[in-house]
Formats: structure tokens, sequence, C-alpha cells
């Protein structure tokens, strides 16, 4: 399979799942069947790209021009590469997840949420793998728009109001902020190409170049920067795949590529540093980080504790992008990678406990650890790689991050960042705390562990927290170039 | 300065005008309509626009007459007495009539041999129709051949008003009195 | 026979008009209302293709040569109007037999269809004239057939409607022939090229010069305004569109604006000239913040209806501020983007109510309260109706995205990016008021005690997709709508002096 | 018109018609084959046509000149001046000229061809003009379908 | 002044005929005071172009064979305005189909009425 071939496959695979889903609505067997051989399909189509692109490839497929000088077009690059891996790679246990989840719940509309989560991950494929910002944006919000219906799966009023409050403030932000900032973009720099070195430099002076970084940022309501950041506990409401999908899979994850990727491609590091956009920025990111993980410490709902903690996790990811050297760019784009994997397990185990004990606040979980200690041990795990401590993968990217802004010379960010985990700390730790060590209510459950199709891929991710703190060569090998490294 | 016809004839327009505006009984407000076109195919006749003349005789003092008579026998031959207070449409009339004024200000004069219509396109009108069309009527040959597609077009506008008043008027159905 | 094409193409709908009394038969009525319309695009279609290979083309009516006699004169603007006009008559007329059939008394359906194919060639004659004067009847016909076919609307409002439609659009064309009289006074010419010849240039640049010229400006300005519905002239169009039988909304909202825009882009560009009507009468000055007020204003509006016929009309009030935007940001990108969006909304507009026309067949209303339910029993029109709406919004991938795209490109070039800033802004609104519909029809249950609603027969389901489908192709392949909109908008910027 | 009953009763009135309605008559088709050479022309001969009728209608009542012109004809001759004149154009097309170029009617005398496009379009707006003012007056003269109020 | 007065009289004479028409059809309430209303404006709009085609000392335009100096007035605005007649005459004719029409729906032709009515509709 050639690499053009390869692309192409891995966006329509999912499409075409999404509509084998459809067209096998009567048969939940064979539909889930057909989610997961598309599953494995893409990650496939998508994995073949890996060496390409780890020996310096970079394939590219180019479909037709839609504007003057604004193609449809493709082109992978490292940072995409590692955004369509972890989406593609965790769609399958996703997946396999959701089987088990949506039965044991006896969820309705499956058909449609198998469905929508496709084309969202074709979505979210599309933005991985964007050749220019006009492509990037028409995927950013046919990814907003294939979530919504996954947000308001439950269709009562409290979803309702979630999904307005979802589609509201990423239609609003984007369509505002970013929309204008991409055709102001075009105007001046008169392409919309992601280049290395970026387009914008040598065409727009620093305040231009400051406000263009605004817009970006806090048009990409995805990244959910503080005060945009509020949809994403509203949409806590949705079943936990999708809240694996919004917090792992895609929707945050695009948000944070899309930030890395204009800093890199569109600003370039140097008009960064220049212009003094990165230090607003870095300053934005540095409120959000540590604002948001302590209101995720005082959170009791489980699901809106990872919530914030998502929320914290991902001004990493844009700090890392802000600082504007290449050290901390590569620790950002492995955080989206290490989060990524630590933040659907948390995901999965939340999910776990709530399907087998029915439990969803972290006051109840007193020692649950006894009766269900293998979802317990990988929210463990996964804690460990949210704070940044080994064995888990978040070590490295958190270590990175943490390197290039003392290169920097920047000790204010380098202490933001270890307040961050320190903070980490002390929002994941006590529930792992409670599981364990607190004494269980006098009142016996009948519950044991979770479902087996639950259990099996919070297992495998949490492994893959280990295996990223392991294994963390190729990912290494993969993001060196954007590092200059 | 010869007998002003026009100037008595605008005054006797006018006061016909402000009648048909006040008046409360509708059918004498309807046969006033009709003496007011018959007025100014006068004035067109003054004016020697002899085929409008003619044509808004039959046309504004007949037809729509009869129309307007036929269209009260089916209404109601009383108007309201209104109390709201009109403002707005005279503030609308105001401006528009000053718009108006305000252009007619660089125009030629009334009658002036020397204005632009007169000098182009028409003089060729003129000299042409004895030869190409070969009719007296220097209208008819503008009419019928010069700008005939116009006058399909009118045609068309006869063909379109008659067809809809046959279709609202006989194309029977039901209308729903609430919105549902 | 191709050198007579430019006439064909009006005269075809114009002699099928009649031959509809003639024949009266229904199914060879239909037969023929659905044949013309086919003509009139292919029609359209090879005039545009020969347009862009040799440029204008000049038709002399009657064999008589300008200025003497009327001349039909095609190039890149009016080509692509006409295409848009016919290919949307195209679509609806197929989806008028299933919907009227139940409306309408049988014996009466010729003289529906004659109507609406004058009032078709009444557009194809407006956008395909070289003569003021001519333009002025063939609006007139449009307009009278129009007034007709609102009045056949379900309800008795329709009437009502229909008649204040009438009072007003025909204000409008008056204080357009008065524009045309006091500009031929000034020239004593009626042919357009004639006129933008002989229109006496201002004594100094940058003044307005003649009055007559400027009032003439201002009468024919004015009355293309009334029929085009710009803010605030817009009352009648909410009534006459909510009232009015769906598939005549979806005709008359996707074309009849369309070609009173094209009309007033030619007088302003063409006639004018933009250095007379930007520079010297600075119409950007009144047109552009009306053109905003009328955006916002129509959405916040559409947001309130309880109608969803009712909501679509005050949407098209603000989809005309984006037309008009075009214009008033005075350049050939601004114009583009006008242009574009001229195709654009037409296709999404009558999409759009050719929805609500299949919802008002089965639900037998068109409140939004009643669509609950529809979502899941009607699942093909309510996924048109979605998609149409993300077009209103402007969702990249749509055919919306593309005129949005050209709007803030033309206001950020001249550095007005609070302008373009208010563009984007105002499509927030459309996420609004199209979401409740949305979530009505996907959210809410039907009454249990209601009548049960099933899927429309394809006959209808067909049209409506073929728009809808438009305008996503349209979204991603803008060679046919941008390019040629950019090139017509090159025509109509060099105007004809 | 506007109360037909009465009308047919007044012996004057229908006397003096009677002797007046073929006098209109005749004169429309004066004005109407005449209009060359004076003012004049189909469409004010239509008018003085359906006038004529209409004088007849109203003073003889709606029903005996229904049985003249039934509506059914009435709205076929609509139909047919407007075909009548834009098949003038067709024709003209195709003997090889311009829509409406009655020059090419008779290609060895271009004025004879203006002389006899022109007696055509005429005709064809009379018989529309007349036909549509006729149907008018019979739909407006109907008894509405339903009590009013 | 005087001389623009002299001039230009007859179309302020005409201008103020046709704003009498435009007041009864937007200031009145019944919808057949509209329609006579809309007729005066009309034809003192088609007056206007015929006070734009008279010539001083000019006769009708037409022609008479053999003189050469005669001078005419101009055929075109005749010509126009024929046309401008009957765009009147259709439109009156189907205001006022409508108005019949509205009545029996309604039973009444006034407007506020009718926005009465709609309105306790609902």
């Amino acid at each position: 399979m050639s690499p053009e071939q390869a692309i192409a496959a891995a966006l329509l695979v999912p499409l075409l799942g999404a509509a084998g889903v459809l067209l096998c609505r009567r048969r939940p067997n064979v539909r889930e069947a057909v989610t997961v051989l598309a599953t494995l399909l893409t990650f496939g189509a998508v994995a073949s790209l890996v060496p390409a692109v780890t020996a310096g490839g970079r394939p590219g497929l180019e479909l037709f021009e839609v504007l003057p000088g604004l193609p449809l077009a493709f082109a992978v690059e490292p940072l995409g590469m590692l955004f369509a891996l972890v989406a593609s790679g965790l769609w399958i246990l996703t997946s396999i997840y959701a089987i088990g989840y949506m039965r044991s719940h006896h969820e309705g509309h499956q058909t449609r949420f198998y469905a929508c989560f496709a084309v969202a991950i074709a979505a979210a494929l599309g933005i991985a793998f964007a050749a220019n910002l006009f492509t990037l944006f028409l995927f950013y919000e046919l990814l907003t728009l294939t979530t919504y219906p996954l947000v308001t799966h439950h269709g009562d009023e409290r979803a309702r109001r979630a999904g307005r409050l979802y589609l509201g403030l990423l239609m609003a932000t984007s369509i505002v902020l970013l929309l204008t900032a991409i055709i102001w973009t075009y105007a001046v720099a008169g392409t919309l190409d992601f280049r290395p070195g970026g387009i914008l430099a040598g065409r727009a002076d620093a305040p231009l170049a400051i406000v263009l970084l605004l817009l970006f940022a806090f048009g990409t309501g995805k990244a959910a920067l503080m005060p945009f950041h509020r949809w994403l506990p509203a949409a806590m409401v949705a079943p936990t795949p999708v809240s694996a999908l919004l917090h792992a899979v895609a929707v945050v994850k695009a948000g944070v590529f899309t930030v890395t990727k204009i800093v890199l491609y569109v600003f370039g590091l140097d008009l960064l540093r220049t212009s003094g956009g990165g230090e607003i920025l870095a300053w934005v990111a540095a409120a959000t980080l540590l604002l948001a993980a302590a209101v995720a410490t005082v959170q009791d709902n489980l699901k809106r504790r990872l919530a914030y903690s998502t929320i914290s996790q991902l001004a990493y990811v844009v700090l890392g992008a802000a600082l504007a050297n290449g050290t901390a760019a590569l620790g950002g784009s492995l955080h989206v990678a290490m989060h990524a994997m630590a933040k659907i397990t948390l995901f999965f185990c939340a999910g776990a406990i709530a399907v087998t004990a029915h439990k969803t606040e972290v006051s109840q979980l007193d020692g649950i650890g006894r009766r269900m200690p293998i979802t317990c041990g990988a929210f463990f795990l996964a804690s460990l790689s949210i704070i940044g401590l080994p064995p888990a993968g978040g070590t490295w990217s958190k270590w990175f991050l943490v390197l290039g802004a003392a290169d920097g010379e920047r000790w204010a960010m380098v202490a933001v960042l270890l307040a961050g985990s320190l903070l980490a700390i002390g929002y994941l730790m006590p529930v792992v705390v409670r599981a364990f060590f607190y004494p269980p209510p006098a009142a016996g459950e009948g519950h044991g562990e979770a479902p087996l199709l639950c259990l099996l891929p919070l297992t495998l991710t949490a492994l893959g927290c280990v295996g990223q703190f392991v294994f963390a060569e190729p990912l290494y090998r993969l993001l060196a170039p954007i590092a200059g490294m | 300065m010869p007998f002003p016809v026009d100037a008595i004839l605008f005054v006797f327009l006018l006061t016909m005008a402000v009648v048909i505006a006040r008046r409360q009984e509708l059918f004498s407000a309807a046969m006033l309509t009709g003496l007011f076109s018959l007025l100014s195919a006068g004035l067109f006749t003054l004016m020697d626009a002899l085929d409008v003349a003619f044509t808004e005789a039959a046309v504004g003092a007949g037809f729509s007459t009869i129309l307007l008579l036929g269209a009260l026998t089916r209404t109601t031959g009383l108007e309201y007495q209104q109390r709201r207070p009109r403002t707005r449409p005279l503030m609308i009339v105001f401006s528009t009539g000053a718009a108006l004024i305000y252009g007619t200000l660089d125009m030629p004069h009334f009658g002036d041999p020397a204005a632009a219509i007169h000098h182009h396109v028409t003089p060729d009108y003129l000299a042409r129709t004895p030869v190409e069309i070969d009719v007296p009527n220097v209208v008819t040959a503008v009419l019928a051949s010069y700008r005939g597609y116009d006058t399909l077009g009118e045609t068309m506008v006869i063909f379109v008003g008659g067809v809809g008043v046959l279709l609202v008027l006989t194309g029977r159905w039901r209308w729903r009195r609430r919105v549902r | 026979m191709s050198e007579h094409l430019p006439i064909l193409q009006v005269v075809v709908p114009l002699l099928a008009g009649p031959l509809c009394l003639l024949l009266r038969h229904r199914l060879l009525v239909r037969g023929l209302a659905t044949a013309v319309p086919l003509a009139c695009l292919t029609i359209a279609g090879l005039l545009l293709h020969r347009v862009q290979q040799v440029g204008a083309i000049s038709y002399h009516i009657g064999g008589w040569a300008p200025p003497l006699g009327i001349e039909y004169r095609i190039d890149l603007a009016n080509a692509y109007v006409m295409v848009i006009v016919s290919a949307i008559a195209a679509v609806v007329m197929p989806f008028l037999p299933g919907h009227m059939g139940s409306a309408m008394v049988r014996r009466r359906e010729h003289l529906f269809y004659a109507i609406f194919l004058l009032a078709l060639a009444g557009l194809l004659g407006i956008s395909a004239t070289g003569d003021m004067f001519n333009a002025f009847v063939f609006l007139e016909i449009a307009s009278l057939a129009s007034y007709s076919l609102v009045a056949l609307g379900r309800h008795r409002r329709a009437l009502v409607a229909a008649y204040s439609y009438l009072i007003i659009g025909t204000i409008g064309g008056t204080f357009f022939l008065l524009g045309i009289g006091l500009m031929y006074q000034m020239t004593g010419t009626l042919n357009m090229v004639d006129l933008a010849h002989r229109l006496p240039e201002p004594m100094s640049p940058g003044t307005p010069g003649s009055r007559t010229v400027l009032v003439a400006f201002a009468f024919l300005a004015v009355g293309l305004s009334i029929k085009l519905a710009v803010f605030p002239l817009h009352q009648w169009l909410p009534r006459a569109y909510a009232h009015a039988p769906s598939a005549v909304s979806a005709f008359l909202a996707a074309t009849s604006t369309k070609v009173s825009y094209y009309l007033l882009v030619r007088v302003v560009f063409s006639l004018f000239g933009a250095a007379y009507v930007f520079d010297a009468l600075k119409l950007d000055r009144l047109l552009l913040p009306l053109s905003i007020v009328a955006m916002f204003a129509g959405s916040t509006a559409a947001i309130f209806q309880t109608d969803l016929k009712r909501l679509l009309a005050y949407s098209s009030v603000a989809q005309i501020g984006y037309m008009t935007l075009g214009v008033s940001l005075a350049s050939v990108t601004g114009l583009t983007g006008g242009l574009v969006h001229l195709f654009n909304h037409a296709l999404m507009k009558g999409g759009l109510f050719l929805a609500a026309a299949c919802y008002g067949m089965r639900l037998r209303s068109s409140r939004i309260a009643d669509l609950a339910g529809a979502g899941r029993l009607m699942p093909w029109t309510t996924a048109a109706f979605v998609t149409g709406g993300l077009a209103l919004i402007g969702v990249p991938g749509t055919a919306g995205f593309v005129s949005k795209w050209y709007l803030v490109l033309a206001a950020l070039e001249q550095g007005r990016w609070l302008v373009a800033v208010l563009v984007v802004a105002s499509s927030l609104l459309a996420v609004a008021y199209v979401w409740r519909v949305v979530e009505v029809a996907y959210f809410a249950d039907r009454d249990a005690g209601a009548h049960p609603i099933k899927e429309v027969p394809p006959l209808l389901l067909v049209p409506t997709w073929i728009l809808i489908g438009a305008t996503v192709y349209f979204g991603l392949r803008t060679e046919l709508t941008a390019g040629v909109a950019e090139a017509a908008a090159g025509v109509l910027w060099e105007s004809l002096r | 018109m506007k109360q037909p009953r009465l009308l047919r009763e007044e012996v004057i009135l229908r006397v003096v018609s009677k002797a007046l309605v073929p006098l209109i008559l005749l004169f429309a088709l004066y004005v109407q084959f005449h209009g060359d050479f004076g003012p004049g022309g189909g469409f004010q001969a239509g008018v003085i046509f359906a006038a004529g009728m209409i004088l007849y209608g109203l003073i003889f009542g709606l029903a005996n000149l229904q049985r003249v012109w039934p509506p059914r004809r009435v709205e076929l001759g609509i139909g047919l001046g407007v075909m009548l004149y834009a098949g003038v154009g067709v024709a003209t097309m195709v003997r090889g000229g311009r829509f409406l170029a009655y020059g090419a009617l008779d290609p060895h005398h271009p004025v004879h061809g203006q002389h006899l496009g022109i007696l055509l379009v005429e005709l064809g707006v009379g018989i529309t003009v007349a036909s549509t003012l006729i149907a008018i007056f019979y739909a407006l003269g109907r008894v509405p379908p339903e009590p009013r109020g | 002044m005087s001389a623009s007065i002299l001039g230009l009289w007859n179309y302020w004479a005409v201008i103020v005929l046709m704003m009498t028409g435009l007041y009864i059809v937007t200031a009145r309430d019944n919808l057949v005071k509209k329609v006579m209303g809309l007729n005066i404006f009309q034809v003192s709009v088609i007056m206007f172009y015929v006070s734009m085609a008279k010539v001083r000392g000019g006769t009708a335009p037409i022609l008479v064979e053999g003189e050469e100096t005669v001078l005419y007035s101009n055929p075109l605005p005749h010509v126009l305005m024929l046309t401008a007649i009957v765009v009147g005459v259709a439109t009156t004719a189907l205001a006022l189909a409508l108005v019949v029409r509205i009545q029996e729906a309604y039973g009444t032709v006034e407007e506020d009425e009718l926005v009465r009515i709609d309105d306790d509709d609902g």
C-alpha cells in the first residue's frame, strides 16, 4: 500500500465503517463486528505510515482545490502522525470497551452512537493529516458536529443543555475567533499551508502576531483554555466511552494538536519568541493549568474531577508550544500521547466503577479497591502518568517540558509545571487512597470486578502507560524533527 | 400667454385626488377615480399624447372603474372612520416628494425642444419610420416594431394579470382559519 | 439556431405559459411545465459556456440595433444568474404536482402552471435584457405572477400577505419606473450600455454632479431595494414567504430576490459605476451599516419565530444582508462574495423551504413545536433540513462557508476587521435558530394523540436532496460558483462605461 | 353591474344598448385595424370590444353573454392572443430573421413584412386584452360561492 | 429662480398629485381605497413621462405626409406609458381580486381589522 493509499484508507475506512454500522443496525452483533473491523483496519493503515515518516518522509495526498490556492490536501508530518496513532489506536480499545459498557448499561440509540463515533474518528484523522489550515478547519468543525449527537446521547433535558453548551461554545469560538484568524492569516500570508518555520514569519509584525496567536489559541475551543473550558465538564453527561473520546481519543487532543501545529507551522518558534506572543500565551496556559487543577481537587464527582484534570493537562501541551523552544515543544507533543493513554485509562476505570458499583462520587469509593483490585490498580498506574512519576509515560513528557522551560531560564514556568504536578497528586491520589485503604461501608455490596469487555481495555491502556515509559524511544525518534533535534 | 387650460386641469385633478382621499362613501370615490382618469386623458391630449389619452380613457376611466365598482359590490361601500395618527405615511410622502422636486431642478424645462431626449434615438424613430415601417403613427411603429418586444411583454402582463385574477377568484380551495 | 439562444432563453417559458391554457389537460400541462425549466437550464448552460469563451453576446430583438431597438445582452454576470434561476425552477417544478395537488381545485391546475412559467420567464427576462424599460416590464411580469402565487397559500392570511406584497411591490416597481424616467430625461436612451456612456459626468470627480441623475439613482436603488427586501424595506418578505405555499416560497426565495439583487448590482456597477456610487455618493456608508443591521436583526427575529417558514423567511432577510454587504464593501472580492452568496443562498434556502414543504405535507403544520419526533419518523427530510441549516450557518464543507470566506476576506483586505468579526459573529445567531429546530426534531417526543406521520415519497425527497446535495457539493467544488462569480464580478466592476 | 337584475328591466336601456353594442364592436374593429394611421391599436380595441361585451352582459344578463362567449372559450382566447404574438416572433426566427423582425416575413418587401407583422401582432394583443377583460368580468361577476360575512 | 418655476411647475404639479396618491396608498386602511390611491399614483407617473415628451409648439407624433418641418412631440415616452397603463390595470385587477377574496375570508377589508383578527387567531 502506497502512502497516498494509506492516507486515503485511514480517512475512508472509518466512514465506510459508519455506513456499515448503519446498514447493519438490525443485527447488533454484526454491527459491533463491523466497528471492530473498521478500527483494526484504520489503525493498520495509520501504522503503515509510521516507517516512512520516521525516516523523514512527508507523504501527502491532494484531492482538489476548493478555493483558489486552498486545496483539500493532506500531508503527514511527525506531530500529525503521533496524533493519528493515538486516535486510531485508542479507538480500538474504546470500541471494545464501549461494547461492554453500552450493553451492560442498556443504552439506547447504539447504532447512532457507533456511526457517529466512527465519523468522529475520520474527522480526527482528517485534522491530524491536514496539510493546510483550511483542511484542518473543515475537519475540526466536522468533529464538533459529529460528537454533538454523542454528547446529547441520552436526549433528556440535561443532555440537551450540555449539548447546547458544547456546540455553542465550540462553534462560537471556532467561527468567531478561529475562522477570523484563518482568513486574516490568508489575507496576510497568501497561503494557509503548514510549513516548517511558519508562514507568518516575516509577514506579520509583532502586534499582529500577538493578536492572531490569541485568536488562534482561544479560537481552538477544543483546547479548553480558560475561560472557554466549560463545555468539557458539562459534556460529562454523556456515556463513558464518549468521555473517553472527548478527553483522550479525539476531541481535546485535536484542540491542543491544532494549537501546537499552528504554533509550529504557521507562526514558527522564532516569530513566537520575537513577537512576545509566546510569553502571553504561556501565562494564559499557566493560569489555566493551575486554576483547573485547583478546581479539580475540590470536585467530588469523579468524572468532573477528571474533566478538570484534563483541562489542566491540556494547558501543559499549550504551554509546551508557547515556551517556544524545541525541547518544550517536544515535551508538549509527547504529552499528547502520554496524557491520552493515561486519561483514557482513568475514564475507563471511572466508567467501570459506574457500571459495576453504580458509584460516581469520590466520597463513595471507600474500600472499593478490595472488590475491584484490577480496576483500581489501573487507576493508580494512570494517575502516576498524569502526575509524571515513573514508571509511567507521563514522566518523559513532563521531563522535557521542565527541561525546555529551564533551558529558556523560565523559572516561573518551571515552578508552574511542578506545582501542577503537585496539584495532580492532590486530586488523584485521594481516590487511590480511599479505594485501597479506607474501610468499605458496613453494608456489603454484591459486586465484583467490572465486566470483562470493560476490564480488558483498561488493563491494556494501564499497561500502555507503563509501556510508554519503558519504550519511549520510537516516539522520541518520531517527534525529534519538530524539535529540531 | 394662452389660456392656461392645463393649469386648470391640474387644479381639478388635485381637488379630485384630495376628495378621493377623504371620501368615505366608496362608490362615489370610485366614480371620482374614473373621472380623474378621464381628466388626465384630457391633459394627455393637451400634451400631444393621443394614444396615451385614448388608452387612459378606455382603461382608466372605463375598465378600472368597472373593476372598482364590481369589487365594491362584493365588499363594502363604506370606509371606516380612521382614528390613528398618520405620521409615518406623511413622512414618506414628504421625503419622496422633496426628493423628486430636488431631482427636477437639473431637468430640462417643460417643453424645452433642446432636451436630451429629443436629440438622441427619437430623431431616428421619426426619420426612419416612414422608410422602414411606412405607417404614419410613429407611436404604433415604435410600439409594434422598434420596441415590439416590450409590447409582447405588456401583453404578457395582461395575461399574467388575467390568469392571476382567475386563479385567485375561481380556484376554490379552503383556507384554514387558524395556523395549525 | 444557436445565435437565437439569448431570446429562446426567455421566449420558451414565455410561450409555454399560454400553451398551458390551450392544453388544459393535467398530465400534458405537468409534462410541459417540467420540461420547460429543463430546456431553460440547458439554454442557460450553453449561454454561460458561450459567454465564457467569446465574451458578451448581444441579440438585437426585432433586428433593430440598439439603442433603437431592445437588446438582449448576455455576459458572465447574467448568464450566471440565469443558470441559477432556471436550475432552481427545474428542481422545484417536479416537486409541485405532489405538493400543490391537494391544495388546489383540479381543473384550475393549468392556470397555476401558466403563472409559474410566466414567473420564470419574467425573472429570466429581467436577467437577460440590456434595456432598462424592458427590465421594468419583465419585473412586473415576474411580480404579478409572484403575487398570485403567494395568494395560493393554504391559510387565509396568504391573501392579506399577497395583497400587502402587491401594494409594496407596486410602489417599488413604480419607483423603479420613475428612476428610469429621470435617467431617460437626462440621456434620451433606455439601453444600458448607451446609458452608461451618456449619463452626464460630474463636473469635478468625487461630487454627485447632476441632481437629476442623483435622484434617478436614488429611485432606482430604493425601488429595487424594496423588491430585494433590503433592511428596513423588508417587511413584506416574511409575511409573503411564510404564507405562500412552501414550494412557491422555495422558488421565490431562491430566485426572485436574487434577480432583484442582480439588477441592483447591474445598476450600481454597470450603469453608474463604482466611482460614482462609492466615491461620489459614499453609498457604502449607508449600505454597510444597513447590511450589518439586517444580518443581526433578521437572524435575531428568526430566533424568536414559532413558525418554521417564518423562521426561514427572516433568515432570508439576514442573508440578503450578506449579499448587500458584498456590494457595500466596494471591491471585486466583496462583489464576488455577494454573487457567490447569491448562488449559494439560492441553493440552501430553496432546499430548506422544500424541506419545510415536506414537513408541511405530513405534519399539516409549519409550527416548530409540531416537528417533535420528525427526526426519527422523517429521517431523510430532517437530515436535509439539518444539512441546509449547517450551510446557513456557514460550516466549512458547505456552500455557506464559501460565501462567508469571500465576504470576510473582502472586509479584511480593506482593514475593516470589525466588519469581518461581525460577519462571522452573525453566523452564531444562525446556529441558534437552526439548532432550535434541530433539537425539537430530534429530541422532543411526538404527542401520543397526534396523527401518525411517515417519510414523504421520493418524488418530493429527490428535489429536496438535489438542492441540499448541491450545497455540499458547491461547498467543496467551487469552480462553477466562486470561479464564475469572480469573473462576473470583474465584468460588472469594469462597468459599461 | 351593481344591480344587474334591475338594469335588465329598464326598457330604455335595453333598447339603447341593443343599438349601441354593435356600434361599439364596429368601433373596436375600426380601432383595431386603423391603429397605424391614427391613435389606437390592439390594446385599445380589445378594451373597447370587451366594454361592448360587458355592457351587453350587464343589460341582458351574464348568462346570455356566456352563451355567446363561454368562459372556457374566453380562457382559450387569453392564451391564443399571446401565442399569436409570440408566434409571429417564432415565425420570423424560422424565416431567418431575429425574433420579431417582421421584415423577414416578406423577404422581398421588408416594409410589407412590417405591415403584416404589425397587423398580426396587434390582432394578438386585441384578442388577449378582450378575452382577459371579459374573463375578469366573469370572475368578478360570479355569485360568491359561500354566503358573505 | 422664476425661470425654473415657469419651466418646472408642470413637473411639480405632477409630483404633488403623485404624492397625494402615494399618501392614500400608505395611509388609508381600506383596501379598496388603497387601490384607488395606487391608481392615482400610477396615472401621475404617466403624466410625468408624458410631460417629458412634450415639445413646445410640437404636435402629436403622427407623421404628416409631405411636411418636413413639422415639430413632433417625442413618441417614445408615449409608447412606454401605454405599457405602464397596462401594467397598472393588471395590478388593479389582481389587487381587487385579492380584496374580494379577503372580504370573503375575513368579512372585512379594513387593514386594522384584519390585523386584529389575525392577532386574535394567535
